[in-house]
């Protein structure tokens, strides 16, 4: 008989600790509860909330989804139920969850961020906020804070200030230079970064000559964005010093070592969970048989250790 | 709903572009109700990326029938797989039929329900019919197409006892016209106690008119590209009007069946 | 018998007639006659010649190539011959081609553009330049004068100066707002410009822990980047006058007709011609199938005509 | 060189995880030489993008063979092909062997060419071996993998009439030990007048250090990733040594088979 020696998956963010690096990503996770029926939400990492603004959202018309090719286009546009119908129908039921639950706060502007937050701070069973300021289906023309270091300092200042709880600020890959976003977001105070959010992309039916989703233009997830998101998180780990959290199309185990060996410190896992709702834990599953067959005792020890002599 | 991610495909049939195939998953099959419908994979790798939605076309001891058109890469793939393979699918989902509606108090309750399928829509169709049937109602199918090799399933529905009508636009079998056409006429001519309707949009808008001129209950199943199928990524909405306030609600979960009534065919703004 | 009327491809650029729109990039091309097993470059609307620097580049150490989903990471370096031997030895033999044969110059600074270009200026046999200020391959961590409007400005500035044949500058798509690159680009003078080059990217083999290319990062082209590239070419022809050349991701002629109705006078083929060598071709064939299936005269006519009401 | 969209599969076998493919390709047939080899695509779309390519293994009466191991997608995709249907080649590429090495005025002109082969390696040697010894050269095949499992081919290259020699690591069939102390072996106990070699990097640069130590000319087949095959994209470059001067050289135009004393081994710098 062989006794399998244990694997420590878990990851210290500092402020937050996972019992393994595999967080569920906002807007692909629905509030949570939607994936009862795939899995034990307490097996993951945690979880990221579906945006929430402070009043419920309407979102974009549709057609709000077009595939191309490893990728999809979503122009959802953030429609929510607001943080006060959060708080008393989802929330609750989230508690129970043995899981670090995140929730993405979404503002139209700094002011708002901040009302969605002290909101929130009114309520128990959220390990910690992640700024969305980076979603590119609100404003027209995909705009957002994250395109500027200094419109990223001044929202995270501003939240840092009144929040009672960690910030993760989560970063737009529609920059010339992400790591100077993510060094003002630790500037202003942030406890980490999550990056990337989707991309600005297009796709056109070439029939009628109209874009494939309503908005115009809409944000691109899963495989196809992955290598540019990897380098990003590469360039941003080698820059600041608060935990990097990387995600763009991570769908398996080796995805996710991918992001781990170049600096981040956990990730997470987006479109790939809604083709495969199971997709998560098959990659916790993973990163431990990769531990075994390399012999490490801590996941943690690959973090950041890549070789790029 | 639950995902079986090893489905057995127990059988296949086929007519020029459509497909039917018989995948055995008891526990998905025990659950379903006319009109739910199942996401299934149809590659693995990310070519495509999504799983692709199909309505349960027919059930029979653990096993789930799936009836489909081929329309592009993913319905193409689906239609190279081979009895013995395994499918991975989750279902079932969404809200099905009303399989009573305009029975209780209405007008022409105990007349047939009139049961109307453009092309792939009667996937869904086929099930409800045999459905409503167990429970003793009598139902008439209303199936149109293009041409008589859009309807390859009018042997088999006519097979299966039941009142058929079929129609094609080029005259080649049938009723020569739209299917929404000889609805017209077949309300006209008889009484129905209610409309069920899957198809192309611009044929559930008609049916819906007709049927709310005719003062008939009606139900439509809609479709949209799904991202998820299970209500978690707010892809597949559709306007619809709820206690009379008109939202974006998602296909998926809320639908893929709706009261004609609730539908919002033109949004302003 | 049914007389099919002829259906007229040629695309205008001003500058520059073109008997279709349908060139092959740079770097995915050779210099010419390494296609010529496979296609007549006679038929192709033109083709640009790989990046050349001054004197002959040594280029990257291997491994160069990783494949990504739907997507191909390269960090060739522009390895190259030089512009002596190019004019000497491969000109002279492109000169028998009838189609429009652009050269892509490459340049360490502005010296080295201006250098390029005067002594290609003293051989016949090319159409125009191809500015590349583009190439994520070059200087460590991908830094490019494309990336900024100031140092794009100086470039153009220069090359137009001293040029005696029109210029196309290639922009990079690894930058916040495509759009004012170009409008800088269009400012100093350039004739057109084209975009994308390639995504900064990386990939890591997670056995070794090391980058799958040697040079670290790489730059992502093919089908994956489509979307993005797409969305970059109508923001740009939404904001300049000038012909925009649009390409990324490139593969059929419903693709290349996505770029035309999004705001692009002509496009490119890269990455999906050294999978298929007659992917152009087949494009050109697939455009004019759409013309007439559309009862259109002049392709032409659909170029920016995309509905986003 | 040329493209050939629709090769047809006339045959099909398999050893676990390697397999042989007989393709109906008669331009390209005629054209081969032995090292060259062939881009093959392996899915239509993107997934994967890049063609993979195959050394020629075989070829008879317009047809050519390949041999290959599963090694991941790519291959795996091709496995999954079937006699009847058609691939996307593009070949003959590269240069081949010089089949004459180590005959003229060489010192042991006329003593056998040792033909080393690790693993799927093999591939291209066997169409190596056989047209040699049509032109009459006596030809020693060393064949070696990890386990018998990894040396399918042993019966049918010995059932061709050559001369072959099998080594395993672990002992299993033949030789005990690496191919290249087989090598050694062989070398020591009788003349040979050249040594080829394809497999694994350390083999190679193992094979081409004895061949030297002996003073036997050599040469050998190398790989990369190749993005195009027919030297248009620059990525699949190695180290060589030419004039004396070093510099990356593409392996699918100069290559894949180079002489053993111009491949640099490590790169300085
Ligand atoms: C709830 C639901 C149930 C369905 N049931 C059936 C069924 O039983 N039988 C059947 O044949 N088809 C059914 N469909 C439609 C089927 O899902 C699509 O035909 C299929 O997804 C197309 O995939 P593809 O990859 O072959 O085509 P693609 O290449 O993806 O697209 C081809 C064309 O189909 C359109 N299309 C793609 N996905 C959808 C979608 N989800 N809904 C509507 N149009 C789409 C595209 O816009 C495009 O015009 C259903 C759709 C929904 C939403
Ligand atoms: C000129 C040449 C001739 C070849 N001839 C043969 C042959 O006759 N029989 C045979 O079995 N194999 C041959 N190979 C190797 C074969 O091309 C690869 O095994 C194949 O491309 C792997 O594709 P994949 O999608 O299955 O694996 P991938 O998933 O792409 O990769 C799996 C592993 O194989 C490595 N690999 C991928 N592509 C190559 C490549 N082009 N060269 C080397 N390693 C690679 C990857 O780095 C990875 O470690 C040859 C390679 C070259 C360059
Ligand atoms: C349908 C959909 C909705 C999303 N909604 C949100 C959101 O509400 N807030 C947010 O920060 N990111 C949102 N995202 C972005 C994802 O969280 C993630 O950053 C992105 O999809 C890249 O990861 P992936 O490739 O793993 O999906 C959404 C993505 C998708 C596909
Ligand atoms: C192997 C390779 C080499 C390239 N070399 C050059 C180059 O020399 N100059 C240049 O401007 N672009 C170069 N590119 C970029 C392409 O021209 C093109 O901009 C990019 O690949 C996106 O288009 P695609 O997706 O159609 O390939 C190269 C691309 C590849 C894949
Ligand atoms: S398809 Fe995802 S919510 Fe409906
Ligand atoms: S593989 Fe493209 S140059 Fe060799």
């Amino acid at each position: 008989m062989t006794v399998r020696s244990a694997v420590d998956l878990s990851v210290d963010l500092g402020f937050l600790r996972l019992k393994n690096p595999v967080l569920a990503a906002s807007g692909t996770f629905g509030y949570g509860p939607e994936f009862e029926p795939f899995l034990d939400p307490g097996r993951l990492g945690g979880f990221v909330v579906k945006g929430l603004h402070f009043d419920p959202r309407p979102g974009n018309p549709p057609p709000r989804l077009a595939e191309t090719p490893s990728g999809l286009i979503n122009a959802v546009g953030l429609q929510g139920v607001g943080v006060a119908s959060f708080c008393e129908k989802t929330l609750p039921r989230l508690r129970g969850y043995k899981t670090a639950v995140i929730v993405n706060v979404c503002g139209a502007d700094t002011e708002e961020y901040v009302r969605v937050v002290e909101y929130l701070d009114g309520h128990e069973g959220i390990a910690a906020y992640e700024l969305n300021i980076s979603c590119p289906n609100v404003k027209a023309g995909g705009a957002c804070p994250a395109q500027s270091p200094a419109a990223t300092r001044k929202v995270v200042a501003a939240v840092k200030k009144r929040s009672r709880r960690p910030v993760i600020t989560k970063l737009s890959p529609n920059v010339t230079d992400v790591a100077a976003v993510a060094a003002a977001a630790e500037e202003a105070g942030t406890d980490a970064v999550s990056l990337v959010n989707t991309f600005l992309a297009m796709a056109v039916d070439v029939e009628t000559r109209r874009p494939k989703v309503a908005n115009v233009y809409g944000g691109l997830s899963g495989p196809a964005i992955r290598p540019i998101a990897l380098r990003m998180v590469h360039q941003t780990a080698s820059r600041v010093r608060i935990p990097v959290i990387g995600l763009g199309g991570i769908a398996t185990a080796s995805d996710a070592l991918e992001f781990l060996i170049a600096g981040a410190r956990a990730v997470q896992v987006g479109t790939a969970g809604l083709v495969d709702p199971r997709a998560a834990l098959d990659i916790i599953d993973g990163l431990e048989e990769y531990c075994r067959r390399h012999s490490l005792q801590r996941l943690s020890e690959i973090c950041g250790t890549i070789d790029v002599r | 709903m639950r995902l079986d991610p090893t489905a057995k495909i127990t059988n296949k049939e086929r007519w020029g572009g459509y497909h039917l195939l018989i995948l055995e998953s008891p526990d998905i099959a025990r659950e379903a109700v006319p009109g739910q419908f199942l996401m299934i994979r149809v590659a693995y790798g990310s070519r495509p990326l999504l799983r692709r939605p199909f309505g349960v076309h027919s059930r029979s001891d653990g096993s789930l029938g799936i009836f489909f058109k081929i329309e592009g890469e993913g319905t193409n793939l689906l239609a190279g797989k081979n009895p013995g393979e395994t499918l991975d699918l989750i279902g079932p989902l969404g809200k099905g039929f009303n399989l009573g509606l305009g029975e209780e108090g209405e007008a022409h309750s105990g007349a047939p329900a009139l049961v109307v399928g453009g092309g792939r829509g009667i996937a869904p169709l086929a099930f409800l019919a045999a459905e409503m049937r167990k429970n003793g109602r009598t139902v008439k199918i209303l199936y149109g197409g293009r041409s008589r090799t859009d309807i390859p399933l009018k042997d088999r529905l006519k097979a299966e006892g039941g009142d058929l009508v079929c129609a094609t636009d080029d005259g080649s079998f049938g009723f020569s016209g739209l299917v929404t056409d000889l609805l017209d006429k077949e309300i006209q001519k008889s009484p129905a106690s209610a409309v069920y309707a899957c198809g192309p949009e611009p044929m559930l808008e008609t049916v819906n008119r007709i049927a709310a001129a005719a003062g008939l209950p009606c139900e439509l199943s809609l479709e949209a590209r799904m991202g998820c199928g299970f209500g978690a990524c707010w892809g597949c909405v559709r306007r619809i009007r709820k206690n009379g306030a008109e939202s974006w609600v998602k296909i998926c979960e809320d639908g893929p069946v709706f009261s004609g009534g609730d539908v919002v065919w033109t949004v302003k703004g």
